[in-house]
């Protein structure tokens, strides 16, 4: 029970706000709205997954809410132009990619902050979209589209889908891979990993390029929900993909990475956002019980760190020797 | 390959190697050669340039000019990876280890092998090989553990079963023994005797002459970053060593002075933290050094930090001057006089990102002020620092140089420096001359006994048997957290301390129990 | 070449030709584009020079964008405010060097302007409610449950959008029983019609205060299965082009339709009369305003609307 | 074959203890370029300013930028703080919003003195809330902060549910007002408190002890730790100052603009953070510079102002805006790459004997 916890410490909060929520009205606990509140968790998680890489790594990539913006627009624009629904998809993940390999380059190559390398191109890549939208919207209306959110393969909604799918990826690839363990080294101690002979710039522009394909992805799902491209989508989501991953204990500082644990932290941001609207709070509560609520559950954790160790880094906490 | 002798004897050959750092040459026109199955031990003072060649054999810094030829061919790292497939393991001055990956994964990182069947990497394998290399070393460590809770000294046992586990042509060692105890060391030693059995090549660094002497076939001085002189072991001795490293003769002996017993300043009475440390006694007196020994491990660290405050007490009282002392941190400590000396020079020591002159003034900022304005003075700060360059011969381009860019005997220098600038009641002082030179050590040992005479209580813990027992007044031992051993007098033998400290048998002086 | 019509020095002479400043809430939407279309073309239809500022939705870009333009001589000064209630310092600045100030759209925070052009936001609401309570009955739905989705809190026009169909739909006899905000973006009105959905499956009707919006929760409503003309009578604002492409398509019920190029034609009319110092005829004269009508569009006059 | 080689060098008299073989006091060029050097790429635009926007010096122009880059700038002081100490704190924007609510609060109820004082009391009580968070409960500044960015949001929209809090037009002439719009000898009030700001704070961290205890918790927490500073001290000096200085900016601000409500100035923590490690401030902690952070701040106000005189059209203006960015780290990027003498050269030089062997990797 302990064990699992420490595995999945928002497991706690996550139930206590369902449970608060099951009580409080009666159609939380409805199929109808279990499925909303997965299915938007799950849009956030794909994006969160690639993301708890990033700060895996110990860095930011603050580029992705522009990213689903241009790549839902390309992809939009050129269902319109006359493309093959899945050719003009291929293409927004290319977008993504493109995005993600330019933030490498500029990180790795040109030895820029990754803070404002990507701050950098969330502008440029925002202005990118809104230039070639010109405020317009792009709107299409196509069923490959549309299956990947209203898809059920197998009665059970594509993005909860693809979210365990992606989970499981990720889970397999942090813990069993190279990948995933270099992601976490360089995280861990940089300089550490060069001297180890790692690839560390290309580690690093490997899960930029990730992040861009996930802010591709994202920005399909948003465009196959709305059938529509435009340059204003996706502001601020950078903050949704960090939260997500945050939330979910994976440290700020890097080399660490809680897989389930993004999993979970956008499980439980949907669960709060939705149980809000079921109790029709008024939007300034809204942002006042989101904060709230955030600070509350890593507080729980916190609480329960300070109890846990005494002492922080880096005096020795460790089984007495034999 | 060459027909001709004396080319086919020589692995690697480093020809006028000059490395230039901003304002400073660390390296200038330095030759140094290693042969295929020998250990070739690199000496010299604290920032002599003796990392800054190993750093270039490894592929992290690159010379301003020269030429390294391995096997006859040109060799130019371009990065670490290159040095490792070139077969060069180095084992740095400062760890570069993953804190928060475990014992394993950081020994294999870069070359974790899959498994065959499930495709992901085989945990079951690096996890036995770590234990096999720890074997060898003759230490339990546990593979699975995460590298940022282990004590030091565990840590550099990681670094050197990383070494190990590279099957190098050449094996790199930087002050591979600084922060081991005795023990260790000896396996140590003959790990790289083994290895040169083995046909491969060790080139080793350290300040402890008696293990060059007791490994080395030949040996390299380095002075200011230029070479003195390469010699067959045989041809040299430890007094000649000392000469051509620092350019003068020194004296070795520590001379303690007769300190009077003084009052009682700390008491620790059945003090107990977590599972660390169990009811420890003991006392310090008013100018008495007092020293702490045992394997790594034992509870050092522990104890000397619950001592400052950076621990919290479970059981037991402290009192301090005679009233109760209940430090709840290092500041509360500090506030009641006590100085302290952490044995984690990178992770806990260092402020990197500060100067020369902040790091040694940090902990008396109150004492570098304006009295009217309350504000800084550079110039108090800068006088505090020519002080304690002075006195411990630390070499730095300046007060405003990083303390980073410093060899890592200089950094520890300032460290020493640091904990000795608040003065007062008491002073911790955790493995002080690790990775420090033979004159600079001389040099620490009698600051130390210089404090105590102004009735400063010393607490000394090192795992350098030597130091514990030539500059300590008493010893206590510790095993397992516990206290097992307190040698005064007759008692303060090498012999002792071991047995206490490994044995499971307890040893109390009876000289002057209170 | 840097003479287009963005520049005239100040080195100008003042009384040679008229220069008009307009300070444009933000031009990457298609609303403003229109708006400043509309302005630009009656300025130059005046033979009138013509400086354009875009405030890029940020109240400090507004207010140093618009005081610029005052430093830089226009004769008379047109702003569609991001903040309304940041039209004080503006207008202060304005009237210390005697320039005129016409509002366009948005609201006039209560700030001594000269005239300000005003789509009717309440009545857009009312005529929305009207319709849907309409379509509702025509539908044969007998729920009398309906949902409304706001934009941010701060955005005033949109609250009066809200209160005008809230007051008419509840004087019709229904209740607003979900009113959430999905903060002006498409992608939380989409979220936030499915939390209604969720929690409301019988509402017969919902208001979004505009059209991306409204599209949006068009969108949640066909992906429940539902219709969102026949099942779920889903109504927007502004007669965006997505939402004219909607109703076409059988993909919205209805959405209420301002003029962006005649208010701002009409604020350069206004402009012209305030400079020549003739009396405005206002629609409220204590608040100075001079409305632009609204209409409501849906399927059958929708092809009438460019 | 000799067993023995001795190089030429004769065994030198002895050292002076502390004595260097090459003592350089001359500032290296790197650290000069730490804290100048976006002072430079700043004097760099401004230079070449002239030349394709000849109405950008004019006396009202320059006013104007200074004028309204102030606010922006006096968060940004306070936020080198908290980045130097390795925090970074994002809910500058709601406490921006709600500072300037209920400094309008306490204009109408008080005046000029009360909304001065109502001003500063409210940005320190944010950064209390926050450094409450953070060292007693536990919860890591990035979620702290971002928690109380919605609160402090949503209390700034509870108090304006009427409506956004307004300077009254009738109030043109109080002396409140003034503070947006006077200059002082030419110099626009706002940007005046600037300087003073940006002054005290330099003191603050390069001249007390409490700078010197920052500096060395950002650098190392677990060294500054056994250095006898205290965490939970550093946190809420570090916050209350964020506090602090938002609270003298929304006084800025709020005379400028006359208006807020729980929206104002939405995205402001990116813009000020950036504007900080723009300026040469670390993220990692232990590294800060306020004339750098001083100097980023203008250099995006002035080319903002550019842009926009220009009528570049706002998409494109963000295209410019982000290249530069890059760009001015990228210039520094590069010369901690060629710290080391002759580093250039070989690099170049590298890049020259390597004709077409850079495919492959
Ligand atoms: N990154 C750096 N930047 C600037 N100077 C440096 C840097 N690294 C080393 N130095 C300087 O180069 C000289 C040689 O340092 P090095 O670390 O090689 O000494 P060392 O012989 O290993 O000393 P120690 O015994 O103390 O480890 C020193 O003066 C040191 O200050
Ligand atoms: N951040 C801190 N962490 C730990 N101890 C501190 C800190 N600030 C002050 N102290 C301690 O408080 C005591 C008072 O010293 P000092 O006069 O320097 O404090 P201060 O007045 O807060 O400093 P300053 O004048 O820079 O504000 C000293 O023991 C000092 O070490
Ligand atoms: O109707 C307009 C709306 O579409 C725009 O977004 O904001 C201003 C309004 O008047
Ligand atoms: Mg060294
Ligand atoms: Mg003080």
């Amino acid at each position: 029970m302990t064990d699992a916890l420490r595995k999945a410490p928002l497991a706690l909060p996550l139930l206590a706000v369902a449970l608060v929520l099951a009580v409080t009205t009666n159609s939380f606990l409805t199929v109808g709205n279990l499925e909303n509140v997965l299915v938007a968790a799950a849009i956030v998680a794909i994006p969160g997954l690639a993301m708890t890489f990033c700060l895996a790594m110990g860095e930011f990539d603050l580029s992705i809410g522009s990213t689903v913006s241009l790549a839902g627009v390309v992809c939009c624009s050129s269902i319109i132009d006359g493309m093959p629904a899945l050719l003009a998809m291929a293409l927004a993940l290319v977008v993504g990619a493109v995005i993600g390999l330019a933030n490498g380059l500029v990180v790795t190559k040109l030895g820029v902050t990754p803070f404002i390398a990507t701050l950098a191109t969330l502008v440029i890549v925002r202005g990118l979209s809104l230039a070639y939208t010109d405020g317009h919207d792009q709107i299409v209306s196509s069923a490959a589209l549309k299956y990947l959110v209203g898809g059920r393969p197998l009665g059970v909604p594509m993005p909860i889908l693809l979210a365990v799918l992606c989970t499981a990826l990720a889970w397999w690839t942090v813990n069993r891979t190279r990948f995933g363990r270099w992601v976490c080294a360089v995280g861990s101690n940089r300089e550490a990993a060069r001297v180890s002979g790692l690839p560390v710039d290309r580690i690093r522009i490997a899960v930029y390029m990730l992040v861009g394909v996930a802010g591709g992805f994202w920005g399909l799902l948003i465009s196959s929900q709305l059938q529509k491209g435009n340059g204003q989508l996706g502001m601020g989501f950078e903050l949704d993909a960090i939260t997500v991953v945050v939330l979910g204990g994976t440290a700020l500082l890097g080399g660490r990475a809680s897989v389930i644990g993004t999993l979970l932290g956008a499980v439980l941001i949907e669960t709060i956002r939705n149980g809000l609207n079921l109790l029709n709070t008024p939007p300034a509560f809204q942002r006042i019980s989101v904060g709230l609520l955030l600070i509350a559950a890593l507080a729980l954790l916190g609480l329960r760190r300070r109890t846990v160790k005494a002492a922080p880094v880096p005096v020795t906490v460790r089984e007495a020797a034999a | 390959m060459g027909t001709d002798d004396d080319q086919t004897a020589v692995l690697l050959q480093v020809d006028r190697l000059t490395v230039e750092f901003p304002g400073v040459r660390a390296l200038d026109d330095v030759h140094f050669d290693v042969r295929p199955g020998e250990v070739h031990a690199l000496v010299g003072e604290n920032g002599a340039g003796k990392s800054t060649l190993l750093k270039v054999l490894g592929g992290l810094h690159r010379p301003s000019a020269g030429e390294i030829r391995l096997s006859g061919s040109t060799y130019r790292p371009r990065r670490p990876a290159d040095a490792l497939h070139a077969g060069i393991a180095v084992i740095y001055q400062e760890f570069n280890l993953y804190p928060d990956l475990t014992v394993a994964e950081n020994v294999f990182s870069g070359r974790e092998p899959y498994h065959p069947l499930t495709r992901g990497i085989d945990y079951a394998q690096i996890n036995r090989r770590a234990a096999e290399l720890f074997e060898v070393l003759g230490v339990s460590i546990d593979p699975t553990a995460t590298v940022g809770t282990l004590t030091v000294s565990e840590q550099q046992l990681v670094e050197i079963a990383k070494a190990l586990s590279v099957d190098g042509r050449i094996i790199v060692m930087d002050e591979p023994t600084a922060a081991l105890s005795a023990d260790e060391v000896t396996r140590l030693l003959d790990v790289v005797r083994r290895l040169r059995s083995e046909g491969r090549s060790v080139v080793y660094v350290s300040h402890r002459l008696d293990e060059v002497f007791a490994v080395a076939d030949r040996v390299t001085v380095l002075r200011d970053g230029r070479h003195v002189r390469t010699a067959e072991i045989t041809a040299t001795d430890q007094e000649e060593l000392v000469r051509l490293m620092v350019g003068r003769d020194i004296s070795s002996v520590f001379h303690r002075e007769e300190v009077q017993e003084g009052a009682l300043v700390l008491e620790l009475d059945g003090v107990s933290a977590g599972r660390q440390l169990r009811g420890i006694s003991l006392k310090v007196r008013a100018g008495e050094i007092v020293g702490i020994g045992g394997v790594a491990g034992a509870g050092q660290p522990e104890l000397s930090q619950v001592i400052f405050g950076a621990l919290a007490v479970s059981a037991g009282a402290m009192t301090m001057d005679g009233r109760a002392y209940k430090p709840k941190s290092p500041a509360d400590a500090m506030a009641a006089g006590v100085g302290f000396l952490h044995e984690d020079r990178k992770a806990a020591g260092i402020l990197p990102d500060l100067s020369v002159r902040d790091n040694l003034t940090i902990s008396v900022l109150h004492r570098v002020r304006a009295a009217a304005t309350r504000l800084l003075s550079p110039a108090a700060q800068t006088a505090v620092f020519a002080d304690y360059r002075k006195r411990l011969a630390i070499r730095t381009t300046g007060p405003d140089q990083l303390i980073g860019q410093l060899s890592g005997g200089n950094q520890q220098k300032v460290l020493f420096g640091r904990a000795l600038a608040p003065g007062g009641r008491l002073l911790i002082l955790n493995e002080p001359t690790r990775g420090v030179d033979i004159g600079a050590k001389v040099e620490i040992h009698h600051l130390i006994n210089e404090v105590t005479a102004d009735g400063t209580a010393v607490l000394m813990i090192s795992s350098d048997l030597p130091e514990l027992l030539g500059v300590s007044d008493r010893v206590y031992v510790l095993a397992a957290g516990e206290i097992v051993g307190h040698l005064e007098g007759q008692d303060r033998t090498e012999e002792n301390v071991i047995a206490c400290a490994t044995t499971g048998r307890r040893i109390f002086s009876e000289v002057s129990a209170a | 070449g840097c003479s287009d019509s963005n520049k005239t020095g100040s080195d100008a002479p003042k009384d040679d030709k008229v220069v008009v400043g307009f300070s444009v809430y933000d031009m990457q939407y298609e609303f403003f584009q229109k708006m400043e279309a509309g302005t630009k073309a009656a300025v130059l239809a005046k033979g009138w020079e013509y400086k354009l500022h875009d405030e890029k939705s940020d109240e400090n870009e507004m207010v140093t964008g618009a005081q610029a333009l005052i430093d830089q001589g226009v004769d008379v000064l047109i702003i569609s405010p991001f903040k309304p209630s940041a039209l004080g310092p503006i207008i202060a600045k304005a009237k210390a060097k005697n320039v005129p100030v016409i509002v366009d759209d948005i609201g006039g925070g209560g700030a001594p302007y000269d005239a300000i052009v005003i789509s009717d936001n309440a009545g857009g609401g009312k005529l929305a409610a009207e319709f849907m309570a309409k379509q509702i009955a025509a539908n044969g739905k007998t729920s009398k449950n309906v949902a409304s989705i706001t934009c941010e809190p701060s955005a005033v026009y949109a609250a009066r959008r809200n209160a005008g169909f809230k007051e008419a739909i509840e004087g019709l006899g229904f209740k607003v029983v979900a009113e959430l905000s999905g903060n002006s973006k498409a992608e939380e009105g989409y979220k936030v019609m499915k939390d209604i959905l969720a929690k409301n499956p019988d509402v017969a009707g919902v208001f979004s205060c505009n059209d991306p919006m409204g599209v949006a929760a068009a969108n949640a409503v066909k992906d429940a299965g539902k219709n969102p003309v026949t099942d779920i009578v889903t109504v927007g604002f502004n007669a965006d082009p997505e939402a004219l492409t909607a109703i076409k398509a059988g993909g919205l019920a209805a959405t209420v339709a301002q003029d962006p190029t005649a208010m701002g034609a009409l604020t350069v009319k206004l402009a012209e009369q305030a400079l020549a110092k003739t009396a405005i005829t206002f629609g409220n004269a204590a608040e100075r305003e001079v409305f632009n009508p609204v209409k409501l569009v849906n399927k059958e006059n929708v092809d009438s609307v460019k | 074959m000799s067993t023995t080689t001795e190089t030429s060098t004769p065994v030198e008299p002895p050292r002076q203890p502390g004595q260097d073989r090459a003592p350089m006091a001359r500032p290296s060029l790197g650290r000069l370029w730490d804290t100048w050097g976006v002072t430079a790429i700043l004097l760099i635009l401004l230079a070449l300013t002239p030349l394709f926007a000849p109405d950008f010096m004019e006396l009202e122009n320059l006013q104007s930028v200074l004028r309204e880059s102030a606010y922006l700038g006096i968060v940004a002081a306070g936020m080198t703080f908290a980045i130097a100490s390795g925090a970074f704190d994002l809910s500058v924007g709601g406490q921006l919003a709600l500072v300037s609510v209920v400094t309008l609060m306490a204009y109408s109820a008080g005046g000029t003195a009360a909304a001065i004082g109502a001003a500063v009391a409210t940005g320190l009580a944010c950064g209390l809330v926050n450094a409450g968070l953070i060292t007693r409960l536990r919860v890591p500044p990035f979620v702290a902060t971002l928690g109380t960015l919605f609160v402090f949001r949503g209390v700034a929209y509870i108090l304006t549910q009427d409506g956004p809090k307004t300077l009254p037009y009738d109030q043109i002439d109080s002396p409140f007002v003034k503070i947006g719009g006077l200059n002082v000898a030419g110099l626009p009030l706002p940007f005046v408190i600037m300087l003073a700001v940006y002054g005290a704070a330099w003191i603050i961290l390069r001249r007390t002890a409490t700078g010197r205890r920052i500096l060395s918790y950002g650098s190392s927490p677990a060294a500054a730790r056994f250095c006898g500073i205290s965490e939970n001290r550093i946190r809420v000096i570090v916050f209350a100052l964020v506090g602090v200085s938002v609270g003298i900016a929304a006084l800025t601000y709020i005379t400028r603009v006359w208006t807020a409500d729980g929206s104002a100035q939405d995205g402001f923590e990116l813009k000020v953070i950036a504007a900080v490690v723009l300026g040469g401030t670390s993220l990692k902690g232990g590294k800060g510079t306020l004339i750098g952070t001083f100097s980023a701040v203008l250099l995006v106000s002035v080319l903002n102002d550019v842009l926009v005189s220009q009528g570049v059209p706002s998409a494109y203006q963000r295209i410019v805006l982000g290249c530069v960015l890059i760009v001015a780290l990228t210039i520094d990027g590069l010369r901690t790459r060629f710290a080391v003498p002759g580093s250039f050269r070989r690099a170049v030089a590298g890049l020259a004997a390597r004709p077409s062997a850079s495919g492959g990797a």
